[in-house]
């Protein structure tokens, strides 16, 4: 056994960070770094910049664009682009839809698509959740039916991130009603703005626009957006949804996070001494970040137990719960870290414009409304529940 | 041993928590957070005149409660409703008059809703301990005047006369030297910046500079921890009130909500887990009602109590408000629902007046020196 | 509201203070103490004590023998044993089998056995557990078939505390097996001496000899000696566990647990200062101790509620749930305090003939076996999870 | 990165395992932790043989091992066994020895089974704290004479030798002025007190009156600390050995034990729980090894790492150990079921060479230092 990363992977490591350094927009890191909000345009722009060097697809295989790393360099670049407090990128095109459209698309679709993505020619979103359909992601109802060369879609998805945003959507539907509820799904992609898809949005309890409801009234889909066979969808989104869980642990920007309580441990006082010194306070820091130095290696088993990013789907399934408990004990601690000043939340303050004067420690803005976004956490990209299921099932045999 | 309100106490409690059900639902507790000033001058009128504000005052200073269960009935209520009015500063600010004395004039002024005041101790590096202040003041001939800032008071601008505690002798940390004075709202040197809250509330910034004020009490200290014990008996019972609120929404929400073809509230674990959550509920009751018994006693028991309870509140509710977002699934994530803002509320009432971390430590040393 | 003891009340704690000072014999609170080992005898002994004194059956009415206390003084009696480290009345007679004999008993079994329970005639233990019946009670399989004036009993009890001891057991026995399980159950008194009655010992997980498995083989049972009606007995059993339940609160010897925590965390020393001021452990103490408080505040309410001491059932849930959490930290923290001490286990230690020398601190011998057998306390008398079932129904209505 | 073991170590690992498996079965077990001596000197003669114990020891030392993850191994199988023989004092010792050098003869003989070392450096009140002690050491001539006690030795009534740390300058918690020293078993002012354990297990006191030891070194402080590291390391990975083993059995029982007509792993609440403790084995499984890995480390680095894993196997292993009783109902908590043994062993692991609190107070002082 080794745990240590071999000079090679170590000279890489130096040269993402000089890539880092030179490239990384200060002013959109200071944003990532304080919780200011992103725009498109930012997101936009860092996506450009990590295309053009060749790093943005960083699990795509390089016939397609990606970098070709082995996973330690995956992980390595992960850890440094969240310790510069890089942006995290829009996951829906490049880790999401992409791996599926390798694995599962035509050539066609491949060479239509892939490029595009990359070159972020469209901004994507995800189409899975309906509002009867959360955990119980099988029983969607959004229908597709075939009408010579194109379907009709109609039904209504919801918790859609950045919809806003997107030129397109990625969607399971329902293309037949026989057998059991998860055989009749098909993964399909729709134009935006085709006639009949409706964005409304969904105010999250900080007062946040960033899901929505999408509703779609006879939308005429073409026939070759449908991926791989009609009815087999399930299977593509289960593939898509192990990518989805092991990247969940996201270890980088837990690591980060942690990084960035201790200077706030160290900035506020308590007792006339850091907050850091208290022994209560030190304990709840320290016990967070012992179960993130496990997990990590948690992570890296996981890495090098299957030499890609996916994952057995017991460990991936722990990594997704544990993974989003860390980052939310962090976010609490945080929250908690800030004493009275966790209470006022100007939301203007949170945009690059804003002029007007900041209330407490300049970082305590948006920490609180951070805490309570983050309990989306345990509930999306499959609820914390719908885990231990998965590890019941899977690994326990129960 | 008697767990019963009085007649009259229920009566008042009844009273106020129809006039919130009817007057003050949470669309419209909404547009008064949502408004400018983050108020409702014309519902706190109402309940001035309805004799509510009176509830937390003393008979002998002019009201016709103020003990610790008198302020468990209103605020209870205050927690069902998510009201964000001004109670909090007026409890804690008329409690101050009422102990230091000879201010009934003022004292009946704000009962009757003619005036509000707003209470500001706690500083930018404070951090919950009483002691811990920087602002200071100096005699100038017959005159004092106050230089120096107070952090996140709640409703700060709402207030025609804010009590402000200051440093006139002594050092940070000292218990002795703490003077505690009037000061107009439109006296030389107040400078105020209001602002939102996160829980739906509003607060200000105060500061201070060659500022008069009018001396209260040069041995502040007693007073302080006397009426920030009632502040915490109000917060608590807000918080019980706000966890009852939440079970309920909670419960019918797994009741109603259909996944995998029956109700939510049928999957053993999440019965196990509400069960948590209801029997953490009952003990944070429990500590409330100590509280509440505690506010009159002696010192000792009285800052042991609600240091137990405001720990146990911090942590129940904070227990109570994430297992409520979870269990509601995405629709707990959403401004649309209630459950979201009681849940915000719940988690910031941890924020005022020392946290679950401070006030652990601070049973442990009364329960040493008892 | 008020939760202060009146004057009369106070004055009641100062009798049993002065009872206690002098009737518990020194030698018996001593052994409680330090964790020995009690005897049938000193069981007896102090239960003759109580039974001198009127104060044996706390809950009973006066006219079958109770002292007719309020269940405040009920309270301050039960706090005041504890503290004073007097043994727990065994509970099956006098807290379980009178209750049920004073309810649903004819006159002649009321004439018969509660003078029997009082002056100590008769040892009773309890027959509810079967091995194939633990949680899912009422699926018990022990059956008495009536046979002219006598029944005829067959199968088998576990879990049987103090069985070794008994004279006589009281018995949930399958009298039908028509229409639901719970319909076809009686309530049974059963002597142990009749032929056909094994006793068996189970051996705990720390050595010891406390409960034990009670095999039937053709046990002939005066049919006068069925409680109440036949075919009733879970009505009986009903009301049974709702009085164990409150009782499982223990809030007396939880607070006597509480005090001698404090005392050994005195004691220990930690980096050369007494270990109770250690920040972790003086925070694990406090938590337990205003949980504990907290619990005494819920227990008067359950008991000012009622009147008496059963409770409504989602209430007396909770308590049996968080009593046996809190005596179970106590007991985890006192085992922790020990530190390495917490090892070494000579059983005959616990024997107060023993003439050997002791290891480690006076206090230490039986705190781990202590902590370990305590574990039981989450499991008997309705597991913790069994309680969970029942705020579930009773209360949350799910 | 690589996280399969070195054939070699898996072909030793596999060789004990089976060797434990045939011969070390869970009934003879409860008859050598049974027995007068509580250990099996016939078993330890063919592990001896076996060669398992070089793999404690380093090549340079006379053995083929003694690396973090040869530790790790080995001791895995004797957690799945629960093995209550020397091992731990072997580690230990041998470690030492071949730290300070020039003992290679007596290393050899231990490896060969023909001697057996303990390893005594905890007081009655050192409480973990490696410079906490009050044994001392004085020159006498040529020759040292030791005074104090040692207290719950791992099987110290087993060792032909003993190796004890006494003070020979300085003041109890200063890390200068630790002396280790050979001492014979048969030595004048030997005096030793043997016990069971709760967990099957054997120990013993120790008290030394102006016994002679020969001084190994007189800076004792460094090769405390690793040899310490080495020993959590293998506490660590017993635990895991035992952690596996306690799923193991609790799957089995939650798949064949009925309530309310089905398997109760059929029960929700169980199964989350159940998914709870699969995942707090894994992250346990990873701190262990994150601690194997660190051993060979720098001291900040080494230092931190075991005290995070000594930590999560203190946390973990009460948890899954409780967790393990409570999911056999009744069952658990009988003397009649491995489980109950194993979570014994796994609880008393907690409170060998530093608890939970102990040592994350540790890794707080580590990180800051870093």
């Amino acid at each position: 056994m080794n745990l240590d990363f071999t000079p090679d992977e170590e000279r890489f490591r130096a040269e993402v960070r000089s890539f880092l350094k030179a490239r990384l927009p200060a002013r959109i890191a200071d944003k990532v770094r304080t919780g200011k909000r992103l725009h498109k345009k930012d997101h936009e722009e860092w996506h450009a910049i990590l295309h053009e060097r060749g790093w943005l697809a960083s699990h795509w295989p390089p016939e397609y664009g990606g970098p070709g790393w082995t996973t330690a360099q995956a992980h390595i670049f992960d850890e440094e682009v969240s310790l510069a407090f890089a942006p995290r990128v829009i996951p829906f095109g490049v880790s999401m839809l992409g791996p599926v459209l390798i694995k599962f698309g035509t050539s066609a679709q491949k060479q239509h698509w892939l490029p595009r993505i990359l070159d972020g020619t469209d901004w994507w979103c995800q189409g899975y959740s309906e509002p009867g359909a959360g955990s119980d992601l099988a029983s969607l109802k959004t229908s597709a039916v075939r009408q010579g060369d194109h379907y009709l879609v109609n039904g209504q998805k919801t918790w859609t991130t950045l919809a806003q945003y997107a030129d397109m959507i990625f969607c399971l539907v329902r293309t037949s009603a026989e057998g059991k509820k998860q055989a009749g799904i098909s993964f399909l992609l729709i134009d935006m703005k085709s006639p009949g898809v409706e964005v409304r949005p969904i105010i999250t309890l900080e007062g946040e626009h960033e899901v929505n409801e999408i509703f779609f009234t006879d939308v005429r889909v073409p026939v070759e957006n449908l991926v791989g066979e009609e009815n087999m969808g399930w299977t593509y989104a289960k593939y898509l949804l192990t990518y989805e869980r092991t990247s969940e642990a996201r270890v980088g920007a837990a690591t980060a996070s942690l990084a960035f309580l201790k200077q706030i441990a160290q900035t506020e006082e308590k007792g006339g001494r850091p907050l850091a010194e208290d022994p209560l306070f030190a304990a709840r820091i320290a016990r967070v970040e012992i179960d993130l130095e496990n997990m990590k290696t948690t992570n890296l088993r996981v890495l090098a137990g299957s030499g890609s990013s996916a994952a057995p789907l017991e460990l991936s399934a722990m990594l997704k719960i544990r993974g989003t408990e860390i980052r939310q004990e962090l976010a609490s601690l945080a929250r908690i870290a800030l004493g009275p000043y966790a209470q006022p939340f100007v939301s203007e303050a949170l945009d690059e414009e804003f002029q007007g004067s900041r209330i407490g420690p300049d970082y305590a803005g948006g920490l609180a409304a951070h805490y309570f976004n983050e309990r989306k956490l345990s509930i999306f990209a499959g609820s914390n529940e719908v885990q231990r299921e998965i590890i019941t099932k899977v690994s326990l045999e129960l | 041993m008697d767990f019963h309100h009085s007649a009259e106490r229920s009566m008042l409690a009844e009273t106020f928590g129809r006039f919130l059900q009817k007057r003050y639902p949470v669309e419209v507790r909404h547009e008064i957070s949502a408004s400018a000033i983050g108020w409702s001058p014309a519902h706190w009128a109402e309940l001035a005149e309805l004799g509510v504000l009176c509830g937390l005052v003393s008979e002998t200073a002019g009201g016709f409660g103020g003990s610790g269960f008198d302020i468990a009935a209103i605020f209870e209520q205050l927690g069902r409703a998510m009201a964000v009015e001004p109670f909090l500063g007026t409890l804690m600010a008329t409690r101050t008059l009422a102990m230091v004395g000879g201010h009934d004039g003022l004292i009946g002024d704000v009962l009757g809703g003619a005036s509000i005041l707003a209470f500001a101790h706690e500083e930018s590096a404070s951090r919950y301990d009483l002691t811990n202040i920087a602002a200071h003041a100096r005699r100038d001939g017959d005159a004092w005047l106050l230089n120096g800032g107070k952090a996140v008071v709640p409703q700060l601008e709402a207030a025609d006369d804010i009590i402000v505690s200051a440093r006139i002798a002594g050092m940070k940390g000292e218990r002795a030297g703490i003077g505690l004075f009037l000061v107009k709202r439109a006296a030389p040197g107040v400078v105020v910046e209001g602002y939102p809250l996160i829980d739906g509330g509003r607060a200000g910034e105060l500061q201070l500079v060659d500022t008069p004020g009018l001396l209260l009490t040069d041995d502040a200290h007693p007073v302080l921890e006397d009426v920030v014990a009632a502040g915490i008996v109000a917060l608590s019972w807000e918080a019980v009130g706000i966890m009852d609120m939440i079970k309920a929404t909670t419960l019918d929400y797994l009741r109603t909500r259909h996944q995998f073809g029956v109700p939510i509230g049928k999957f053993q674990a999440l019965q196990h887990r509400m069960a948590t959550v209801a029997l953490e509920i009952e003990q944070a009751r429990s500590a409330a009602i100590n509280a509440a018994n505690a506010l009159q006693g002696d010192r000792a028991k009285r800052e042991r109590s609600v240091s137990a309870a405001k720990y146990t509140i911090g942590r129940a509710g904070t227990l109570v408000a994430e297992e409520a977002i979870q269990l509601h699934g995405g629709m707990g994530m959403t401004w649309e629902l209630p459950v979201s803002h009681f849940a915000k509320r719940l988690v910031m009432i941890g924020h005022q007046l020392g946290d679950e971390d401070h006030h652990l430590a601070r049973f442990i040393r009364f329960g040493q020196a008892a």
